[in-house]
């Protein structure tokens, strides 16, 4: 299509939908407005995505996904984002989540609504800006201001200890994608002229940049620190299962459920093309530090009593499996990994919406404390077993897909790594049966006595969840589809 | 050895000695007066470099009007002996010793530099008389010379403000 | 012989061609599972059993007619859609008809629909709408079973294969109000759990090496020398990894300790899933996988070695064993560890054979079993039963026949299956062939010692038992007669050349199967005196211990005197739960604890604190440099123009 | 007379005037003592201003000599304001407080 | 020229007008009116690139759009500091002609320091700036720390115009031209002698002190605490921006092009000076001192500046001023309204005054330097000139490592405003917060953000 009479594009209208109605929300003082009309935004961000979907080949509607626009002119930075297969994949997730998220915390009433509701969507705009930026500096932008509204979020509206825990996640954050600047700005320095400028920013200058091994080497690890901290990877996670537990569990979803995919994102649209032979150097390394933080936090899992603090455990094994995958740059554990971050983006959204409705209901998190919901909430507890027969990649389930080939991905890379990973199989069984034995099984106690069933829109919610995991757990291959050729233009710089 | 040579090295140790005696004297009022001494005995050097100019204001600015100001305070505030306080002897010792340390270091820098041995022009040069140096005052320098009005006065300012009595 | 689909079919195709609808036979008990699942409140117990049974009665009917078809030798791989499709890995939503596949359709289909019309009257005390989630996890066990053995590639096979595992989880805990069933359950998830990881291992290895999963592509490349990718090393340990999963699903050593515990589930589920059909999962995929475990003959000496031991370590602890159930639990280990052995020792046919026929005899077994639990309300301890003969008849004469069935008295079906591996085991070495005698005749003994403590002797139960002790009612008794009959009848189907010729029938339909297998393996031949004289052993043997065991127990009297020696350890099944408690369970337990206590919060995230500490106890400190003092101040300034001086000049 | 003697002496007297403002507490004496710093830089300049009138810098640079001379000028003159703002400061402090020690000044510290 | 001439002027009327005006308000609106006329000569002065009066500069001073835009920013900032603070410099004292005339005459030497071409000029200039900063430091007469700070400022500051003289004299003294003009003191990049070598090093030492970079800084966080906090905020900001401007303009004209035979002193300076800055910050619980240190934690960032010495931060440098001067005074400007010193003053502001408390937080991540804020591309200029220079990564990296600590002590304050519960009915002083004020302090966190999303805005004005 001809590009000049394309007035605007979809990663425009993903950025600013979200970003104007957020600003807006802010002036609505009535909370069942507010509430609805961050709803309603939300929905149409998802319909503005799904739209995009439909126009996602790039190879016929690439002025549909891509634009560029003069920004820093005598930089060589331009405001220039665009949507490939995996922006497709990430942006639909965030535009999914949102409204799940909304319509499941619709009941939960919070303190000036407004802002709350108002942040909420500009973290979506930052997300949507993350994933679509093609410009690295733009990308840095979108990726620290993502951080900030979820630092008021977690800050305001948070569990008790809420502000040292956030705090943390902050500098710890912050330092990391500091270093990361510093990585960016050294890369720059070494890209060649562009239009107006010396140097430039943008995404395939950055990818051609000059640089000797060296030099690669260590700016290979400034960027992945930074990442590693976003996802996070062992020994870098400990800001997560006390953030995790403190914010308020809408904004938890969004920190686990999209959140932590920035992370991985980044590695797959940075690191890997920038530094593809430090990251041949390094990828034993790397791999060794998941695989072990896999174990690693399954085991703890096994031994958290405090159900947020449980999800966060298994959530960082899972991660640990996808950071390994992208490591074997083999295009099935690559492909693995796109899958999985949709996939997990869903189920561990199931996940915190259960929790958070047990915490609602019973007044606390602590497993031993519940027991015996199971005839309490009988609904709610098949939707529990789904999702966690989910977290445990049963077949069927869309995490299975992603963990198979993950794993095939990892097996052809190392043998050794696979079979210790695999051990976190076993584990996931393990710690996610206990929790389910000894939270909905059972005799019901005084606590889980008064427990009711789910309401309407966490039914629909969790159905919806359902719906997903069985879709894409048999029917994947439309997302490989999509992500196709960001994975092959990957793979290409490993030839 | 020549009369000049004579005339510093006596300029040379009298200001050195009061310059001491200002520092080690117990009370403000010697000190003052050693500083003056001190002020006389640079100017006597000025007049060595046939600085006449110089010479004359540094007695005048100096050593008449700065002095006597300094003398005038420390007479308001009759600060005797008796009221320097204590002292710290250990920041003292460190003060010594650092103080020395850098002016072996400035010499050493200086001995090194090839400028050391030259000779300096005494006696002769008119350049320091006041015609020139007026001349050159009002034609090159006359922006500074107007600027350093607007010293004058947030100086003057600066003491109304500070000076004037608050009710 | 076999022949590859010529192009994808379409879900529905010309009606002539049953083929068309082997996609319905899973399907249809999905459907059952969805609309009892989903309806589970609405529909009454009677619709629940009559949707429950009905989807699987059709699904037998089709693979009745499916395998009527296969019969004349028209197999096929049915592809439905591309499961994974991306340029490194291709692997298709098929479906494998062939001959090995329609026999255990018919097993699971056919013994599945007695048992759904066997629960209808046993869970008839339910409540509505748990009798419909019973029937709905039944028939979601039927569909992943069917996947499992549908499946024209190892991971379809892989999600049938964990798909049963969750439907025995579930159907284990179906009485989640009791703690030590859930925690039975989950042992039993677990265990499969862990052999799962070594099937995923070994598809992995597949992958990695052929590129391929099918079974065709796999097979065919593999078992053709010029093609074949795989080296010695890979097949080994592709095939002993598979075998991991076989032991896990298939109740071997060391992963067997899951199924006893797993009669705490409904006892129609322990005869469907943990006798007939799930655990039989193992055999099925080593079976359809024979051509690689042919060419390892390590793997398949493993396989034996391993089966074999089950077998005799099962019966030993069955000889102990006074819980019905459990007894009947170990038995099914230790015929499973046969099947093993045959499978071991290259009779892949043989195993097949024994799938069969311990199908129907140990589901009737576990029904009968089952109708005694009903009509003793509940209980299950053999040592308060007896006499039960005279109270429910038909129960005690199938359950007679079952017993001889498993105890291999000609010319009951057990007979010829056991026969058959035992004969294949004495051409690989006497010694399996000695042991494997050994086992047959314990498990003469403990079985009829369970018969007789249970249907002879006099009463042993409270009055209240024996008050409304009953013959259960038609659809279970029309279900224990149904396989009695096949119990009794069913061995003919692999009647051995001795004795008819050309009867061994099965052998001959599933040939094309191991045809890749057998054309590996050079045919033996065993001279009919030998193999008249093995069967004479085995049955005189077999009649001995079984003699003793009625004469010995028809009279048994209740003294409860503690069990000492070997009838303890025997008592405790060779203490093995505790020897796993202590080297696998408590190990890992005390190391989560270490990380979770020690070295998360001292060590990880002490360390990221402590940074903060640090930043925190250096600002304390570096601000006393600000004393306040001018004297201080322009000392540190005087300093510092000493140091750039030095830095500057001297350096 | 070489230029080095002129630079020793003025060297001397600027550290003697830093060691009297490290080593003396009297607020007025440490001014006084900075005062002194400002001599001795006067008579570095004025010295090095005859140095250039002696060697080859003067042709190149006619009014070498002046620019330095004037410069000490606008020493003095800043000087002169300066004294006239401290001592005031000075006074007012002692106003206050009734003492010109300067480590009696703590109450800002850390 | 404008800018000197008139703000030396302008000064001398609000002097005299002290005498005679004898309404507390009139001085204010004088100061504002005169100030923004300035700023327009002065932009007219860009334009036409030439003075109302032709000036015979004689090379004293030079003019370009560099440095005018310079000014223009500094004057800018006055001005804004003018609007937001007027009525705080009023409750000072009683002579507030006199504080204005004295800001005004800061001004001519801030123009003067950010113009010189000779280190004569360099020199007045800078006394022109302290002078009257002693005056304005102790102008709280009654108030013990007031007159403590001025002393300890008058006296350090006195010292170290001695340290610059001795340095100037030894540079004349070593100099081949014997000139203080800073373009022609020395020529191309030979090893330079001792003597000159010895001036370089006493100016950086003065230099450093006047911009209070460590280890010369410490008479900032005590001057700064004592000081007016109105005077503060000036100091802190505009007075300290002009004399980067200044010390750079010196080391690049004078010493440019031996940049690499000093580079260690400033790395070592720099590395010092974040050091210090942020860490000492870190544990300070009033917010005035915390602000003190924060300003050489960002002196620390600024010096990069002169470790670079390229173009790009010569731009950064301005925006930095820029940035940072904006930011301060925003803080400042709520800062004085506080009731409460202390961090914990500030817990519920958001609650109470939650468009203060909003507008604090861009200035505070502004200070932090974070996206979409004029703070974090000053930064970015920063580290993005000290890449290009080269060498010595390491200090960049340890630079962002402080800035990340900095951002612990920013945010502590934010977690107040936000976060925390207060028992107090009010944390402002009772005078109101008039909507002026709000709508001033909007349009700076407006500007800010502006700056931080087209910073070009600014640099495009540094050369034509």
């Amino acid at each position: 299509m001809d590009p000049k009479n394309i007035w605007i594009t979809f990663p425009e209208l993903l950025i600013w939908f979200p970003l104007v109605a957020g600003l807006a929300a802010f002036f609505i003082r009535k909370e069942k407005t507010v509430k609805a009309w961050a709803l309603i935004s939300a929905l149409i961000t998802l319909g503005i995505s799904v739209v995009s979907l439909v126009y996602a080949d790039n190879t016929k509607h690439f002025y549909l996904n891509n634009v560029s626009y003069y920004w820093l002119k005598y930089l060589g930075s331009n405001f220039s984002i665009g949507l490939d297969g995996m922006g497709h994949l990430l942006t639909a997730l965030t535009a999914v989540s949102f409204p799940l998220i909304f319509i499941a915390t619709y009941k939960t009433n919070y303190k000036n609504a407004n802002v709350f509701y108002g942040l909420m969507l500009l973290t979506q705009a930052g997300l949507m800006g993350v994933f679509t930026a093609l410009d690295i500096l733009v990308f840095y932008f979108f990726w620290e201001l993502a951080v900030i509204p979820v630092y008021f979020l977690c800050s305001r509206w948070g569990g008790e200890r809420r502000i040292q825990a956030t705090f943390k996640f902050f500098i710890y954050t912050f330092t990391g994608s500091l270093l990361m600047l510093v990585g960016i700005i050294y890369v720059y320095m070494h890209t060649v002229p562009a239009a107006f400028a010396d140097h430039s920013f943008s995404m395939n200058a950055i990818y051609s940049a000059v640089l000797s091994p060296t030099e690669k080497n260590w700016l290979f690890w400034l960027f992945f620190i930074a990442f590693a901290i976003k996802m996070p990877v062992f020994p870098f996670h400990t800001w997560q299962p006390d953030t995790y537990e403190q914010a308020p569990t809408s904004t938890t979803m969004v920190l686990s459920g999209i959140m932590v995919k920035m992370g991985i994102f980044a590695v797959i649209r940075w690191i890997l093309p920038i530094f593809p032979d430090a990251v041949l150097k390094f990828d034993n390394i790397v791999i060794a530090l998941s695989v072990i933080g896999m174990i690693y936090a399954s085991l703890i899992a096994i031994k958290q009593d405090d159900l947020k603090r449980f999800v966060a455990y298994s959530s960082i094994a899972h991660i640990g499996l996808m950071c390994a995958a992208i490591f074997t740059r083999t295009e099935i554990g690559l492909q693995g990994v796109m899958f999985q971050m949709f996939a997990h983006g869903i189920n561990i959204i199931g996940m915190w919406i259960v929790v958070d409705l047990i915490e609602k209901h019973t007044g606390t998190r602590k497993i031993s404390e519940l027991g015996g919901i199971a005839h309490k909430a009988p609904v709610l507890t098949i939707f529990l077993v789904v999702i966690a027969l989910a977290n445990i990649a049963l077949p069927l389930t869309n995490a299975f897909v992603g963990e198979f080939m993950m794993f095939t991905g990892l097996f052809t890379f190392n043998v050794w790594f696979t079979a210790v990973a695999g051990i976190s199989i076993i584990l996931a069984a393990v710690y996610t049966l206990n929790m389910v034995q000894k939270v909905f099984y059972g005799e019901a106690n005084s606590i889980t006595g008064n427990m009711q069933d789910i309401t309407l829109n966490q039914k629909l919610v969790l159905a919806v969840l359902v719906v997903f995991i069985f879709l894409f757990g048999v029917f994947p291959q439309p997302v490989f589809d999509l992500t196709k050729d960001t994975v092959l233009n990957i793979l290409t710089r490993f030839k | 050895m020549s009369i000049t040579e004579i005339l510093f090295w006596g300029l040379t140790i009298l200001a050195l000695f009061s310059a001491i005696m200002v520092v080690a004297s117990k009370s403000p009022v010697h000190s003052i007066l050693f500083l003056i001494v001190v002020f006389f005995a640079i100017s006597g050097h000025y007049i060595l470099l046939n600085a006449q100019f110089l010479a004359i204001v540094n007695i005048i600015v100096y050593a008449g009007a700065i002095m006597v100001l300094f003398l005038f305070v420390v007479m308001l505030m009759n600060l005797n002996a008796a009221s320097e306080p204590k002292k710290n002897r250990l920041l003292q010792f460190a003060g010594l010793i650092s103080g020395g340390c850098l002016f072996l270091v400035l010499i050493a820098a200086i001995t090194k530099s090839s400028v050391a041995t030259e000779m300096v022009q005494m006696g002769s040069g008119n350049d320091g008389l006041i015609k020139n140096l007026g001349m050159v005052l009002f034609k090159d320098y006359v922006i500074p010379f107007e600027i350093s009005s607007v010293l004058f006065l947030s100086a003057m300012i600066g003491a109304v403000v500070i000076g004037k009595k608050t009710q | 012989m076999r022949f590859k689909a010529k192009a994808p079919l379409g879900v529905w195709g010309n009606m002539n061609n049953v083929f068309q609808l082997v996609w319905l036979i899973p399907v249809l008990p999905l459907l059952g599972f969805l609309i009892n699942g989903l309806g589970r409140k609405h529909v009454s117990k009677t619709m629940a059993g009559i949707i429950g049974s009905g989807t699987v009665f059709l699904s037998f009917l089709i693979s009745v007619a499916v395998f009527l078809n296969v019969k004349d030798g028209n197999t096929q791989v049915a592809h439905y859609f591309d499961f994974i499709n991306i340029t490194a890995l291709k692997i298709g939503f098929d479906f494998q008809i062939d001959q090995l596949s329609s026999i255990f359709l018919l097993i699971i289909t056919g013994v599945g629909f007695l048992i759904h019309v066997y629960s209808t009257a046993y869970m008839h005390d339910e409540e509505p709408k748990d009798f419909a989630k019973y029937f709905a996890f039944l028939n979601l066990f039927v569909f992943s079973m069917l996947l499992l053995v549908m499946g024209a590639n190892f991971v379809i096979m892989f999600i049938g294969w964990e798909g049963v595992g969750l439907c025995s989880y579930l159907l284990i805990g179906y009485w989640f109000k009791n703690t030590n069933y859930n925690i039975a359950a989950k042992k039993a998830f677990i265990m499969n759990r862990i052999g799962d990881l070594g099937f995923l291992l070994a598809v992995f290895w597949l992958i990695s090496k052929v590129g391929s999963v099918d079974f065709h592509t796999v097979f065919d490349v593999v078992s053709n020398a010029k093609t074949n990718p795989l080296t010695t090393f890979d097949i080994t340990g592709i095939t002993l990894l598979l075998f991991v999963g076989a032991m896990g699903k298939s109740a071997q050593i060391p992963l067997y300790t899951w199924l006893p515990d797993a009669m705490a589930g409904p006892t129609p589920v322990s005869a469907l899933i943990h006798a007939a059909t799930m655990v039989t999962a193992g055999i099925y995929m080593i079976a359809r996988s024979n051509i690689l475990y042919t060419m390892a003959p390590v793997t398949q000496g493993v396989v034996a070695i391993v089966g074999l031991s089950t077998a005799i370590l099962a019966a030993t602890i069955a000889l102990k064993q006074n819980d019905i159930k459990k007894v009947l639990a170990y038995s099914t280990v230790s015929q499973l560890g046969y099947m093993f052995l045959a499978l071991g020792v290259g009779a892949y046919t043989g195993a097949v054979f024994h799938v069969m026929t311990h199908a129907f005899f140990k589901a009737l077994l576990f029904l009968g079993a089952g109708s005694v639990i009903h009509a003793m309300s509940g209980e299950q301890d053999i040592r308060n039963m007896g006499g039960l003969k005279k109270y429910m008849s038909i129960t005690h004469i199938t359950f007679l026949l079952a017993c001889l069935a498993i105890a291999g008295m000609p010319p009951f079906s057990g007979f010829f299956s056991k026969d058959e591996i035992l004969a294949a085991a004495f051409e690989r070495s006497q010694l399996l062939w000695g042991v494997g005698v050994a086992g047959a005749i314990m498990t003469a003994f403990y079985m009829f010692r369970l018969y007789a403590m249970t249907f002879l002797g006099k009463f042993r139960g409270t009055h209240e038992q024996q008050h409304h002790l009953h013959e259960s009612p038609k659809a279970i008794t029309i279900p224990l007669i149904i396989l009695a009959i096949l119990s009794v009848i069913g061995g003919l189907i692999g009647i051995p050349e001795i004795f008819m010729h050309g009867g061994h029938r099965l052998e001959a339909f599933l040939a094309p199967v191991f045809a890749q297998s057998n054309a590996k393996i050079a045919a033996h031949t065993m001279s009919h005196e030998t193999e008249y004289m093995l069967m004479g052993i085995s049955v005189a043997a077999a009649l001995a211990a079984l003699v003793f065991a009625w004469s010995r127990y028809s009279k048994y009297q209740k003294v409860d005197k503690e069990e000492t020696g070997l009838g303890k350890v025997l008592t405790n099944k060779w203490y093995v739960d505790e020897l796993y408690d202590a080297i696998i369970v408590k190990p890992v337990q005390s190391i989560a604890k270490y990380f979770n206590n020690v070295f998360e919060k001292k060590g990880i995230d002490g360390f990221v604190n402590g940074v903060g500490k640090a930043v925190n106890y250096g600002s304390r400190q570096i601000r006393l440099i600000q004393s306040g003092q001018v004297g201080a101040y322009v000392l540190m300034m005087v300093l510092g123009i000493l140091i750039f001086f030095i830095i500057q000049l001297f350096l | 007379m070489e230029i080095q003697w002129y630079i020793g002496l003025a060297v001397a007297l600027f550290c003697i005037g830093i060691v009297g403002v490290l080593t003396r507490r009297n607020s007025i004496i440490i001014f006084m003592c900075i005062e002194l710093m400002l001599n001795a830089v006067n008579l570095l300049l004025v010295a090095f201003s005859k140095m250039h009138a002696a060697s080859v810098v003067a042709q190149s640079n006619p009014n070498v000599v002046s620019d330095a001379q004037i410069f000490v000028f606008f020493i003095m003159v800043v000087a002169a304001a300066e004294v006239s703002v401290g001592l005031a400061i000075i006074v007012m402090l002692y106003r206050n407080t009734h003492s010109v020690d300067v480590n009696f000044l703590n109450r800002l510290k850390n | 020229m404008n800018a000197i001439i008139f703000t030396a002027i302008w000064g001398v009327v609000m002097m005299l007008g002290g005498a005679f005006i004898k309404n507390k308000a009139t001085p204010k609106y004088m100061a504002i009116l005169g100030l923004a006329v300035i700023l327009a000569l002065n932009c007219l002065e860009m334009n036409m690139g030439t003075p109302l009066f032709a000036v015979e500069l004689k090379g004293m001073l030079h003019f370009n759009s560099f440095n005018l835009t310079f000014i223009n920013v500094a004057f800018g900032c006055t001005l804004l500091y003018f609007l937001l603070n007027g009525r705080d410099i009023e409750k000072v004292g009683e002579n507030v002609s006199e504080y204005f005339a004295l800001l005004f005459f800061i001004l001519c030497g801030v123009a003067i320091i950010s113009t010189f071409n000779s280190l004569l000029m360099l020199f007045i200039g800078i006394e022109i700036v302290s002078i009257p900063l002693y005056i304005l430091t102790g102008s709280d007469k009654r108030n013990l720390k007031s007159n403590e700070a001025a002393l300890k400022y008058f006296l350090m500051g006195a010292f170290s115009t001695g340290i610059m003289l001795l340095g100037i004299a030894f540079l004349y003294g070593g100099s081949a031209t014997g000139s203080f003009f800073i373009d022609n003191i020395i020529s191309g990049n030979a090893p330079m002698p001792p003597m000159i070598a010895a001036g370089l090093v006493l100016l950086l030492v003065s230099m450093s002190f006047k911009v209070s970079a460590a280890p010369f800084h410490f008479w900032t966080p005590d001057v700064y605490d004592g000081a007016p906090t109105v005077f503060t905020s000036f100091m802190a900001t505009i007075v300290k921006a002009a004399a980067f401007f200044a010390f750079v303009r010196l080391f690049e004209n004078a010493f440019g092009s031996m940049h690499q035979q000093w580079q260690t002193l400033i790395v070592i300076l720099t590395a010092a000076t974040l050091l210090v800055g942020n860490l000492t910050a870190v544990f300070q619980q009033s917010v005035k001192r915390m602000l003190a240190y924060s300003s050489i934690a960002q002196a620390g960032f600024m010096l990069f500046s002169l470790f670079a010495l390229n173009s790009l931060a010569k731009e950064g440098l301005v925006l930095y001023a820029a940035a940072y001067s904006l930011a301060s005074i925003g803080i400042f400007a709520i800062l004085i309204r506080m009731k409460d010193y202390t961090i914990e003053g500030f817990n519920g502001l958001g609650k109470q005054q939650p468009l203060l408390a909003v507008t604090a937080t861009i200035f505070l991540l502004s200070l932090t330097g974070i996206p979409l804020t004029a703070g974090f591309m000053s930064k970015f200029y920063m580290l993005q000139a000290s890449v290009k220079n080269g060498h010595h990564i390491w200090l960049v990296i340890f630079a962002v490592l402080c800035a990340a600590i900095s951002a612990y002590y920013y945010f502590r304050i934010i977690q107040a405003m936000f976060f925390k519960e207060t028992d107090k009915d009010a944390v402002l002083t009772e005078e109101a917060i008039t909507p002026a004020f709000k709508i001033l302090l909007v349009i700076t966190s407006l500007l800010i953000i502006a700056l931080g999303l087209f910073p070009n805005l600014l640099t495009d004005w540094l050369y034509f």
